[in-house]
């Protein structure tokens, strides 16, 4: 099974077999392809880490990365591998350092760029053992990434041909990421969840515009969110960055028809009221009429703006099957008491026990199930055509096929 | 206060929290916000979240109709399979009673099992509550679930 | 290992290569050819559900399967996997729909006979999105399985081409399987072990006539059933499907000799006497006076008689090395209430805390560890000779050969 | 009743429940069916069993001597890798003492560590028991093992 | 002894336990050494040493003075990843009080979380232990911790 | 990924390709070429099974073994795998047996050197049944170990080439070797670890003069062990073998020299002092100034002797991924009571909760997470230069070296 070749259907973007959610050989590939190869992957904010010597460490896939504050006050990325028999260089998730970064097996020392500034008994013992002329320190240090800024947020790569992140993000997205990035950001907390499924069926989930008012009945049954209000999704041309938006407080066929429209599917329950409704109250800070965007950036980063829960979503992958999503909630510098107040509360929408998200939790697990023995069937992406540009419409499936579209020349399909 | 006062008083803390693992593992939702003060503040956060001060709430609740609307969501909007927790608490600890507020410090495990029969450790932790008299018992005025991992399996459903 | 290919030894049936039961490739060849190939499986009971909407879930192998009762009062079984992007169509394990199957992430609605019937926003909104022209409803239902019943069972396959399920079973083990389906039965509870052992060493265990009362001493202790009491071994013409089958009340030597050949192959322990009887107060309820008949059908179907004790086992594959086994316990609906008590009490001889079942639960897991770095070691079954033919004896591992007969040619071996 | 009594009868049933895990835990097996009257009722089911009514127990049984043919079945017939559980048993929940019949509920969850060392969680469910008092104690007249999961991992071997 | 300095007893020592715990598991350890007596015995080891009159010890400690040392070594020596642990214990069980000695067993189960939030059952088994009064509360003279398994995940750097 | 052949670096064994301690392929050619081939592995102490029908189980790898003292008094080691069909002949780690080995599966019984004695039901019964005529018992023991001692320790091979043991220890360790066993040896006790890393991660830790003083601060904050005392590190002609050694009492700089010397690599605290310094009252007990001695026979056998704490170690692979290190701690049948207690005292610096021991628990788990992504990347392995000879210093690597010379011929690297 995985050594078997993947053929892609000839309907291109429209069908995508389920192989490439369950087949380890895939998964390898795109671990060095995708995630070591040619994209952009958020490691941190650029405010995180202030002063030299914070670190925090992250992942490109599986692969372990550090980031640190230099001296020199940027930040640097690196593989946190050591250059001598490959320890963890950073064993806490995040801290601080004096004195460079330091390996506890034998203490060889870094900077904070990842370059190796000793070696312990380099030169032996007494005049017996240490290092051979031979060895340079500047031949030995740890690997680094090319890192780049965005509106406040740090990505890296270890591609060196991957174009500069405002292109790879492009205009349209890269504006609509700046809109919601709109002052410096404060963490409010940060989560994380396991999911039991491949990551692209969390990737898909996101860029899925068509299922959130139909899987997540809350939006619907309390009117957050209907795909007859106004809104649209877009589409990079690249075809792996995109973002959604829906203007809440419009709705194109008016309260009683979209009632309607809803209730022949199903997925709304009548009569159902908040007992305490500071829940939605929320406000516009954004300066326009969207409610909800959500942005992504191929392959694994996702932002969020839900009314004015705001959140940063890293997709790492953990094997075939599995996969940790990771949640940054972010407020920004001039919040006052009652902004936070008012996040923190719509917070509960979102995350692993959130009102409409706790169901992208289980949903990639459910089909992660039900393709089992189908692995050379495929799944149907036609909503809206077979294309993958943008429209003022959510009731397609453009995005995902623009994933899709990105995805399949970087694995040779 | 006398020793028999004592004991009878730890006998109702350990009943209290007794009552509340019985109410969430045996699907009684609806009666779980009666454990609560109507003003009473609910969160469910983690070690992580909870040392470094940050206010996040996985579940974040100012209020005790906030709970109801919780289970009502649960109930109605909400989509997610069949599953079971199974509490075990220990350690419960009561600090000092201040104007007639008492701080109790408890530990829990929670186990969690779908219906295929597969069982998880969900949620290993704290709870740091401030409980209030009312009538014959005790109500939580505040309770904060400190998870000890930073990561939830799949999802949080049921309240813990 | 798993890419280097089987050679079936010279000996034929009577050796099996132990990689069978441990290598990852040949378990997914078995899936693909045995479990989603030429072979019938178990499903639900027939009178499991009643009613037009119930429904079940199962497996054939690992892929998930619907079972649901339609409008039309027939019996529908399906793969649930939605034909959009494959989501689990049905999430619990048993219940009932009175509007069709509903998957819950774009509330696409199917019938209970698997005919896709409506797409969400088929149409998009105010003249916007939706599914293009070319998709039609009927080319996208759920795949549906072929079903045939015996005796109150209902079996699927996903083979056009596997024959009548009678004739599958064959005249010999079906008149067996219609004498202890008597009557219409009647779920007195269900149990499941997880077994650390491929499948098939839980199959030849089922088969396995000689072991039963060397590995569960109980048997012989208390004299429940003896290799020296009467019976025999009926195998189908395919060698796939068995019964054994023992006249408890006779012996072919006398309590004596028998006691003493028991002694000297040291299961037997003397003055072990049951405090309270009454777990063996067994009653001839099938017009014969056969005490214990286990019955087996290719691949993984198991129904038992042991005295009153009357249960369906389903095998269930869940990875190389791991196995669940479904136990169903029945009564017939004419029963009475002294009766089900009775089922009741003989049910402690089996299940997973059952006095000569429990020992079945884990002496596969010991071969399983047993034969670690032994891939290319064989078993020897030789037991009886070499052939898998009926006979009036037990001690013999004929239906064991019987097994692989059937298993080898689907396999390719 | 006095709270004194009240107080004295839950520190007689804790110490009933805390005996009955390490009974079990420390394999003195030999013991265990003299937690129960002579004419108990004794069965390990699963809540899905339990709920929908089934009476099929993975143990069942209707007298203490049955529990002593357990007892001797797993000593001198049975065959089974050496393990251990180790019991957590808490929220102890005591009902309505009615005609001289306690009913008791409480959460447990089951640790079992084989031979090589490997531990799982078994189990973890409730009990569902009604107890009597017998001169300074108390005994079992019927015990419901109800498993929050469906599935065994290889077999039952040691009462739960 | 009466009813009511038996529940007394019984409520200081749950409080010790309790307190145990929460000292462990809040990385309070400068306080650990503070639960035994000077000239205190511990011992962690498994229950195959245990049954077999194996003296070794995982850790061996035969004063207060060895607990402190091992605190310190924890905190500035040993190199080990960020984790904690959930103690729960349950089934305390005080045995007969002799010459101002009380033997107690009780049963626990340890989860421990690492930074990244793994949760694994880490240690399951029972305590052995021998309390001292002293003043108002109990200390340990002797505590085995004896663990079911004979397999340590990794290392055990934190005590039980 | 496990498919692609490995192309050891041009540098020989100064460089080690991380792919060696991921790759499963490499594994499983581990386990069948080392484990099951031509090397010795430790199994059992002379005296640990004095009786004859004492028995306890072990590994070859992940090959389960068990050893047996006969009624001739030898040992006897063999695969515990039932020549019948594959059942674990002992299932108890450690008993005692009157009446040879018997399989519960079906009876069959061998003699305590393998030897197949008798089939139940062998003759069938009644005339029905029974193992054919050409069925031979001698055909059919258990899989036989060659079996030979040293220093009163037992090990075995499957190879039948294998060179005699003490050739295979080597003149140099085998000396070392006997040093430490000097007497009778008493259990102390036994524990184990379950490491989350390669085998060959810990081994290599063992084996690693460099790290001791600077990973395990405990040495040097305590003066317990430095890189500055006298010392060295034996390595025996096929690499495999070796034994390092320090006389603790002496320092080659002096402690001044040697404090700032630590102080500069800063694996050092000040001012720290055992509140109870019975820990390390450690006494002269084998006849020279060798404090702490460390020895290694390939593949995966550890002898300790830190002051008076001896210990053997084991170190059994359970996967690519996940090692069991066995400990048992040794004394001596002419210790005396305050001998005892000071060993178990010292057993506080070793094992999983070891002061100079639990950081090599975790830090093969830290290079296995540091390595995703990196497997053709290669560790460094220059200290002390690149060949792996005997040298009277610890500042060197060349003992690891050794290692992997002597491992890549018999993986055919
Ligand atoms: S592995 Fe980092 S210093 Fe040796
Ligand atoms: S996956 Fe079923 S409706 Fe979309
Ligand atoms: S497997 Fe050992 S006797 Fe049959
Ligand atoms: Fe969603
Ligand atoms: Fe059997
Ligand atoms: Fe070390």
């Amino acid at each position: 099974m995985d050594t078997h070749a993947l053929a892609w259907p000839m309907e291109g973007n429209s069908r995508v077999p389920y192989r490439v959610f369950s087949d380890p050989g895939i998964y390898r590939t795109e671990l060095d392809r995708l995630f070591l190869g040619r994209t952009w992957q958020f490691l941190v904010l650029a405010n995180e880490l202030p002063d030299p010597g914070d670190y925090k460490t992250t992942f490109l896939g599986e692969t372990p990365i550090v980031v640190a504050r230099g001296e020199d006050g940027e930040l640097h990325a690196m593989l946190n591998r050591c250059a001598h028999r490959g320890n963890l260089v950073c064993l806490k998730r995040q801290g601080h350092t004096d004195d460079g970064l330091t390996c506890v097996y034998h203490s060889w020392n870094y900077d904070l760029a990842g370059n190796l500034k000793s070696v312990a008994f380099r030169r032996g013992i007494a005049g017996k053992g240490g290092m051979p002329e031979s060895f340079k320190l500047e031949d030995h240090g740890l690997r680094k990434l090319r890192t780049d800024h965005f509106a406040g947020l740090v990505f890296g790569t270890l591609s060196e041909d991957a174009p500069p992140l405002a292109e790879y993000i492009g205009n349209e997205i890269g504006g609509r990421l700046g809109r919601v990035m709109r002052a410096k950001p404060k963490i409010l907390g940060t989560t994380s969840q396991i999911l039991h499924n491949n990551w692209k069926l969390y990737v898909e989930n996101v860029k899925d515009t068509y299922h959130a008012t139909l899987l997540h009945t809350f939006f619907t049954t309390f009117r957050v969110s209907r795909l007859t209000a106004g809104g649209g999704v877009a589409v990079s041309e690249s075809g792996g960055n995109h973002t959604s938006y829906t203007r809440g407080k419009t709705d194109t066929l008016g309260a009683a028809a979209s009632d309607k429209l809803y209730a022949n599917i199903q997925s709304m329950k009548d009569g159902v009221q908040l007992a305490d409704p500071r829940l939605l109250d929320a406000t516009e800070e954004f300066g326009d009429d969207i409610t909800v965007q959500i942005l992504s950036v191929f392959p694994n980063f996702v932002l969020q703006q839900i009314h004015n829960s705001v959140a940063v979503r890293l997709v790492l992958p953990k094997g075939p099957n599995e996969t940790e999503l990771q949640w940054i909630y972010l407020g920004f510098e001039d919040d006052d008491a009652a902004m936070t107040e008012r996040r923190l509360l719509q917070s509960n929408l979102v995350g692993p026990a959130g009102y409409v998200s706790m169901e992208d939790g289980a949903v990639g697990n459910f089909v992660q199930r039900a393709i089992v023995g189908s692995e050379d069937e495929c799944s149907v992406i036609e909503m809206g055509g077979f294309d993958h540009v943008s429209d003022n419409t959510r009731t397609t499936e453009a995005s995902i096929r623009g994933f899709w579209h990105a995805y399949r020349p970087l694995m040779g399909y | 206060m006398t020793d028999l006062a004592h004991l009878t008083r730890r006998m109702e803390i350990d009943a209290l929290y007794a009552d509340y693992a019985h109410c969430l593992d045996n699907d009684a939702l609806e009666e779980w916000p009666e454990f609560f003060t109507e003003d009473c503040r609910y969160r469910i956060t983690s070690a992580e979240n909870f040392e470094a001060g940050l206010p996040l709430g996985i579940v974040y609740a100012t209020s005790q109709a906030m709970l109801v609307d919780r289970v009502m969501a649960l109930r109605k909007a909400n989509i997610y399979e069949p599953q079971r927790y199974r509490h075990l608490v220990g350690a419960i600890k009561p600090g000092a009673e201040e104007e007639g507020m008492l701080s109790v410090v408890a530990n829990f495990i929670v186990v969690r099992t779908m219906q295929d029969g597969a069982m998880t450790i969900f949620a290993a932790g704290r709870y740091v509550d401030r409980l209030v008299r009312r009538g014959a018992g005790w109500k939580f005025a505040a309770k904060e679930v400190v998870l000890d991992s930073r990561q939830i399996d799949t999802l949080l459903a049921i309240p813990l």
